[in-house]
């Protein structure tokens, strides 16, 4: 047991680390110390660098500029075995045990010595093993397989697997993704333990709320650099903070009452998703009316994208997903795009190698040649940008550009109902304003439907109709814009 | 006088691996396959052909067209008793598909292989060339079918040129090289697509086949030898990438010509396998591969 | 599952074994190891199956039917070795025919000695095989090589080029064109020795891989060097550089040893481009070597429907002479085999056959010579090998085609 | 648990294997012999592909080196014991040289330049055929035995023991780290093992196996030639082997081996069809069962 206090020196301290991926800035200039028996929690929304910086103190990327001290040791640049040694430990989000080996091998991996000629393994590391499993509650299970275990006992296998070899310092990533509340009150107890233990703790998660109680301070990036670091209040009332996540101040104009028809165009009942282990959906109902603007907001992880891709045809599911009144059970992927359910991803999947135009004449194959130069005009007045860049290869595009092809390469498609995915995803204000407008347009001068995804409630907001909040794969909210201020965005942030 | 000679002669030779590996390459950049029946499909090309003008005594024209039917016939057969049966299985691991595929393609060719010298021996097989008789280039009598060989080789790969990035479906092979998921989700079955690339890549092996037998004989006990220099042909030029293959087809074809002719046949196929072993350790992605 | 399989394996070589046992008498089994899907393989199977037919048909040996067990050995020595062991000691041969490949052959004359069973390769040529022999006879002597070494099958391309070319055309100067094969060392050896003992230069000796398939830049080669003839030592490669001679109109005439223009075959899988192709073989269409060669190539050909390769007819004499050997030594061990097989004197389709004895270093090799074998020298003329040494019809003689220009004298 | 289950048929097998000799026919245990050297080759393959994770298209590249370092060593009069052990070293040493840039490579490119070295391999045979014999081969001075029996004990023994060697290495903590290694780079790393160290160790340790392997093979044989030991399609038939036999076993590999060299034995009365039946059949057992010979089995023993 290491003494625990402020007192003692840093065992954990980033100096102006940076790391560039060709023209993009993933962490630019980042600095913080995380002392013994310190919980630090680094947030920010996807693509804010803070899962890069994770993997520059860990080895897995070779910084660029800046130095990363382990209890004194610079070992910037080291390989990750050897910065694993000095003492850092990593709780992956994404766990691949070994299946074939039981859960005891599994924990007994983290304890082995880098010795090739350690053939046969001594009595302790069995014990050691054992000791480890119980005080992480893994205790029953002991001669289990990984697959046979629940997604919270595997999180539980990888925490004692970076905790077997005593570690300094403990990374965390996004610890409480994937589990239900009561797990998260036990996952909470455990890292709690490590304060206990003096070591030094970095979470690694989207959002303050959920590690909120944890941290004994919050670092906030977004676009790669620190926007805020302080107590858990201090950063969620820290005006960028809110501006990232929530933008301004929330829109709350109000809009006139549809008149819902008797069948809606899309309506999910009881959908729910596993990834393995992990509930990525669970019993997830909505409904979306012919002509309607519904937005589904929720932090990074909550399942929106899940829940689109079930849509789309690409992951399995249980439950049903009507489209017209026809369940699109069976249906390909790409049958239901036919059918008019276009989705705009996240990821924006652009064909990064090909031309604005060649993007664009792809997704206007379907159409007659008539149809798709008009509609092809009318997309270049949507995005004037887009006009300009004709020629330009997508992958040398800006950000905002590329999102606004994928837009527009989406809408080249005519379709019935629009699904996008987190567009303002790392984009400055500016093409955010652009996007809106865009948005707004179609919103008013065309039939199409939109079903919008969104952790940024102040992009999501203004345009819908309906809101819905997706929580931990739940849907914890229903209801009109006007009232989300004053019933949801409290707990959102 | 000499180097004409090198010139023309490593020109034709290859032109014809190049179309060799052309198909080979646009197979794995589209649908990420990597056919270990290829040498096989170019046998069983050379051979339908041989067979048509031979034992049915029809014109080389005919047996050429024979040949490249089989060709794309075999090509069918691999895609769906191999390969789409272990792309498809679900309890073949998605990380290990590769390997399935390469074994599974592997044995297929194997299987074909000993068909053919089962009915027709393993004799090299040579069918007529298309246009005979010899001309003069520069003091270098060249036979009129090399330089035919050359030709049509750069036309279909003119053309395939053309099918790909001119029309509309070729567009569509090119988008499933990028991004095959972006393509399901503009509503494009992907299954076809995979069809079609199967479909050239059968007409391309074919012609390569046919022309192999015009030019130098074909045996199927070369299969695995014609699989063995496409693959590194194909590697060393980028996996994926076709201009690539056909830079690193003429690399190899002049230094295979060079060396047969400035130092001694025996030491042929040596400089260009140890050129591949250098790329493979220095630019592992190949000369233009993107990957 | 080891188990299973193995006693899987072991129920089947047993059956094979039970099913040919239906005779009154115990046949007497010859082993024969061969590549069937090559043509020097399928004339080894097929000459020997029309040999063993004919005896049997006059009634076997003293009563006992011959009977083939065959084995294809993919060309592959290992293949070879367990085809030999399983010859041996599952099917009970007494003695083993083929291959025509050396390697092979070399493979297999160990085991020959080992398992003290008497082995007759009746197509690979490589001089090393009897010279094993000579140099230890008590351990190797179970080999026989009913062939013609390399060394006299050169000097036989040499006799031939001398009684023949050199009278109509004069012949000054040749280049010596070989694949690196183990039959071709010694032969290229004796090339060199005996061409300019009849009074031709050699003014290069190549030697290529057998997995040559481009020969435009050694055909350009040679033509630089401006030799009359080509002389040839090829078995693995021969449709592709007689293919590409004819296609590149290569000005000079082959002549030698080009194993494939032997088979009957050569001219389709050449598409005709063999016009002109001069190559030893041991017989062939007209020769008339023996009144046994003409009866065999048409039975041959009305079985087979082609003509016989060299194979066919060594293999057809081999079990002649192994069959007489059994007759002499009344006994199927393999000793007194070795013993009989040693006075063998035998004619047959290709010419007097008759062994080396212990002291000659070709032990157990063929005889060469006028009074025993000699080979001939055949030439593809429209679809047809026509012979043209040692005994050719008056009508035969040599036609090259219009592109290759022999300077008449 | 898999592991025991796998040692029990193993044992089972073996205890099989032993026996045999009392009831086989010599030619059975000539076949079996060389099975068993086959085996070795794919068990050491499968420590290298199902643990470590690398595809090596090249195995002959390390059995070939092992057999002509001996062969060459044998024809110049030295003993063959001596030959043995340095064929094993010989494997080792072209192992490293391969391995040590060819593990910067991921994906079809380390296997590529593993075929490549084969290729090269059978290349320089060629050309220094005035040593290596070259197309023709080598013939040993010493062989093992002409006794078959004894080859057969020599073979058993042989690959009872590298089996062994090779299970336990694969259940050992090394074992571990290397599956760990070969299934998650990062993951491995992060708990603190150097990858790049390990998998040149299971590389080295195939080598040495296999070497060893293709060195006993020619002095069973009597010759060494590349048709035998070098040639890709040898190698082919030792992936196959390991992959039939069922990936990550060990003991299936070895299953795998034995299997295809008696299936192709078996159906030589089918003359030349007898490869093309052979690949059928692997080619059918990889479609329908993925884990090979060795899933059947213990599916048959899971539902039972």
């Amino acid at each position: 047991m290491r003494a625990p206090g402020t007192a003692a020196a840093p065992l954990l301290e980033v100096q102006g680390l940076t790391k560039r991926f060709g023209g993009l800035v993933a962490a630019k200039n980042i600095t913080f110390q995380v002392r013994p028996g310190e919980i630090l929690g680094l947030i920010g929304p996807n693509g804010s660098g803070k899962s890069t910086v994770m993997q520059l103190i860990m080895g897995l990327h070779r910084p660029n500029a800046g130095s990363v001290h382990i209890a004194g040791v610079d070992v910037a640049g080291w390989p990750p075995h050897r910065i694993a040694r000095q003492g850092v430990g990593i709780v992956f989000q994404h766990s691949r045990p070994l299946h074939r080996q039981t859960v005891l091998e599994n924990i007994m991996l983290g304890l082995l010595p880098d010795n090739l000629l350690k053939v046969i393994t001594n009595r302790h590391v069995h014990d050691k093993a054992r000791q480890i499993a119980e005080r992480v509650g893994l205790g029953g299970v002991l001669n289990r397989k990984p697959s046979s275990l629940a997604f919270a006992d595997l999180r539980r296998m990888e925490l004692a697997k970076a905790i077997a070899r005593d570690p300094l310092v403990v990374l965390v990533d996004e610890p409480f993704a994937g589990l239900t509340s009561g797990e998260v009150a036990a996952f909470s107890r455990l890292i709690a333990e490590f304060r206990r233990d003096g070591r030094a703790v970095l979470l690694v998660d989207h959002n303050v709320k959920s590690i909120a109680a944890l941290a004994d301070r919050i670092f906030a990036m977004y676009l790669g650099e620190r926007i805020a670091e302080g107590t858990a209040e201090e950063v969620t009332g820290d005006p960028t903070v809110r501006r990232v996540y929530l933008g301004g101040g929330i829109d709350v104009a109000s809009r006139p009452a549809r008149t819902a028809r008797s069948t809606p165009l899309l309506e999910i009942q009881d959908v729910s998703v596993l990834y393995g282990k992990a509930q990525a959906l669970d019993r997830v109902a909505i409904h979306v009316d012919e002509g309607e603007f519904v937005s589904i907001v929720g932090l990074n992880g909550a399942g929106k994208t899940t829940l689109f891709n079930a849509i789309s045809g690409l992951v399995p599911y249980s439950g049903r997903i009507s489209w017209n009144g026809s369940d699109l059970r069976g249906r390909s992927p790409a049958a239901i795009a036919r059918g008019g359910i276009v989705q705009c991803p996240e990821t924006r999947e652009l064909f990064g190698d090909m031309s604005v135009r060649e993007n664009l004449d792809l997704a206007g194959q379907h159409l007659a040649a008539a149809q798709a130069a008009q509609q092809l005009k009318w997309l270049f007045d949507l995005f004037p940008r887009l006009r300009d860049r004709e020629r330009q290869i997508a992958r040398t595009l800006s950000g905002g550009e590329q999102q606004m092809l994928a837009i527009a390469r989406s809408l080249m498609m005519r379709p019935k109902l629009l699904i996008l995915d987190e567009p303002t995803l790392g984009l400055a204000p500016l093409i955010l304003e652009q996007i809106s407008n865009a948005l707004e347009q179609l919103r008013s001068n065309t039939p199409i439907t939109v079903l919008l995804g969104e952790q940024n409630v102040t992009f999501a907001l203004p345009h819908a109709d309906r809101i819905y909040v997706l929580e931990h794969a739940r849907i914890v909210w229903e209801g009109a814009p006007s009232r989300f201020a004053a019933e949801a965005a409290a707990t959102y942030l | 006088m000499l180097a004409v000679q090198i010139l023309i002669d490593g020109f034709a030779i290859s032109a014809l691996y190049g179309l060799g590996a052309v198909g080979f390459t646009l197979m794995f950049g589209v649908s990420g396959v990597l056919n270990l029946a290829h040498g096989a499909t170019m046998v069983v090309a050379a051979v339908a052909a041989w067979v048509v003008a031979g034992q049915l005594a029809a014109s080389p024209w005919m047996a050429a067209v024979a040949g490249t039917a089989a060709g794309v016939i075999t090509a069918f057969a691999t895609y769906f008793l191999v390969v789409r049966p272990i792309q498809r299985s679900k309890s073949v691991p998605a990380a290990e598909k590769e390997i399935f595929v390469l074994t599974g393609t592997l044995l297929w060719g194997i299987m074909i292989q000993e068909t053919v010298a089962y009915f027709y021996t393993d004799n090299p097989k040579s069918v007529q060339p298309l246009i005979a008789g010899v001309m003069q280039i520069g003091g270098v009598r060249t036979p009129i079918n090399e330089l035919l060989i050359a030709v049509i080789c750069w036309a279909v790969i003119g053309l395939l040129w053309l099918l790909v990035h001119r029309s509309k479906a070729g567009k569509v092979l090119l988008a499933a090289s990028i991004n095959p998921r972006a393509l399901t989700l503009l509503g494009f079955e992907l299954s076809r697509v995979y069809l079609s690339v199967w479909a050239i890549y059968g007409v391309l092996a074919g012609i390569a086949g046919v022309l192999l037998a015009t030019f130098l004989g074909a045996s199927s006990a070369q299969a695995s030898q014609l699989t063995a220099s496409a693959f590194s042909i194909v590697v060393l030029g980028g996996l994926g990438s076709v201009a690539g293959s056909l830079l690193a087809a003429y690399v190899v074809g002049y230094l295979e010509t060079l060396t047969a002719y400035l130092i001694s046949p025996t030491y042929r196929s040596m400089p260009a396998l140890v050129l591949l072993v250098i790329v493979l350790y220095v630019r592992p992605r190949g000369l233009l591969g993107r990957r | 599952m080891r188990g299973f399989a193995l006693i899987a394996a072991a129920a089947l070589a047993c059956s094979a074994a039970e099913s040919v046992q239906a005779q009154t008498k115990e046949p007497i089994r010859i082993g024969v190891i061969a590549e069937e899907s090559a043509i020097g393989g399928t004339g080894i199977v097929n000459g020997a199956h029309l040999a063993v037919d004919a005896i049997n048909a006059a009634g076997g040996v003293d009563g006992r039917k011959l009977e083939i067990m065959q084995y294809d050995d993919h060309s592959s020595a290992a293949d070879a070795v367990r085809a030999f062991q399983r010859a041996v000691s599952q099917d009970k041969v007494v003695a083993v025919i083929g291959t025509y490949i050396s390697e092979v052959a070399l493979a297999l004359e160990p085991w020959a000695a080992r398992t003290h069973v008497p082995f007759i390769t009746s197509g690979a040529a490589s001089n090393e095989i009897s010279r094993h022999i000579h140099e230890d006879y008590d351990k190797n002597k179970y080999t026989f090589h009913e062939y013609m070494t390399s060394a006299f099958i050169a000097d036989s391309i040499c006799d031939s080029v001398k009684d023949l070319l050199q009278r109509k055309y004069s012949i000054k100067s040749a280049v010596v064109l070989s694949e690196d094969a183990a039959w071709t060392t010694p032969l290229d050896a004796e090339y060199l020795v005996c061409l300019p003992k009849i009074g031709v230069k050699v003014l290069d000796h190549i030697r290529f891989s057998p997995d040559t398939s481009d020969f435009t830049p050694l055909y350009n080669k040679i033509e630089g060097e401006k030799p009359d003839v080509i002389v040839t030592g090829i078995s693995h490669t021969g449709v592709q550089p007689t293919v590409q001679w004819a296609q590149q109109q290569v000005p000079i005439p082959m002549i030698g040893m080009s194993s494939q223009a032997t088979s009957g075959t050569f001219w389709k899988d050449t598409n005709g481009a063999a016009a002109g192709i001069v190559t030893f073989s041991v017989a062939a269409d007209g020769a008339n070597l023996t009144a046994k060669t003409q009866p065999f190539i048409n039975d041959y050909i009305k079985r087979f429907g082609e003509a016989p390769n060299y194979t066919a007819y060594t293999t057809h004499d081999a079990v002649n002479v192994l069959v007489q050997a059994v007759k002499r030594a009344g006994s199927t061990d393999g000793e007194k085999l070795v013993a009989a097989l040693e006075q063998t004197d035998y004619v047959g389709t290709i010419g007097r056959v008759q062994f080396y004895g212990r002291d000659s270093q070709f032990t157990h090799a063929m005889k060469y010579g006028p009074e025993y074998v000699t080979g001939i020298m055949l030439q593809w003329q429209n679809a047809k090998q026509v012979t043209l040494w040692p005994k050719a019809s008056p009508e035969a003689k040599f036609s090259f085609p219009a592109f290759t220009q022999l300077q008449k004298p | 648990m898999v592991a025991s289950r796998q040692l029990w048929i193993a044992f089972f097998g073996l205890a099989v294997l032993l026996t045999l000799p009392l009831w086989v026919s010599a030619y059975v245990l000539g076949v079996l012999t060389i099975a068993y050297y086959f085996g070795v080759f794919a068990m050491s393959w499968d420590l290298l592909f199902g643990f470590a994770n690398e595809v090596n298209f090249g195995p002959t590249f390390l059995i070939g080196s092992g057999a002509y370092a001996a062969g060459l060593l044998n024809a110049h009069g030295v003993p063959l014991w001596l030959c043995l052990i340095a064929g094993a070293a010989a494997a080792l040493l072209g192992g490293v040289v391969l391995a040590v840039p060819a593990l910067r490579l991921t994906g079809p490119y380390f296997g590529l330049s593993t075929l490549v070295a084969v290729l090269l391999l059978q290349q320089f045979i060629i050309v220094f055929a005035g040593s290596t014999g070259g197309e023709i081969g080598l013939t040993m001075n010493d062989i093992l035995s002409t006794e078959a029996i004894t080859n057969y004990w020599y073979a058993l023994a042989f690959m009872t023991v590298s089996g062994a060697i090779l299970f336990a290495l694969s259940r050992s903590p090394v074992g571990l780290i290397l599956q760990a290694s070969g299934q998650d780079r990062f993951g491995a790393s992060a708990l603190g093992f150097n990858v790049v160290k390990h998998k040149l160790a299971a590389f080295c340790i195939s080598a040495v196996f296999s070497g060893l392997a293709g060195a006993m093979l020619v002095f069973y044989l009597g010759t060494a030639s590349v048709g035998t030991v070098v040639d890709v399609s040898v190698g082919v038939q030792v992936i196959i082997a390991a992959v039939l036999g069922g990936r990550r076993t060990i003991v299936g590999a070895g299953i795998g081996a034995i299997f295809l060299i008696l299936a192709g034995e078996a159906l030589r009365p089918l003359g030349q069809l007898s490869t093309f039946v052979v690949s059928g059949v692997a080619l059918l057992v990889i479609l329908f069962s993925v884990d090979g010979l060795m899933g059947l089995l213990q599916r048959r023993r899971d539902e039972s």
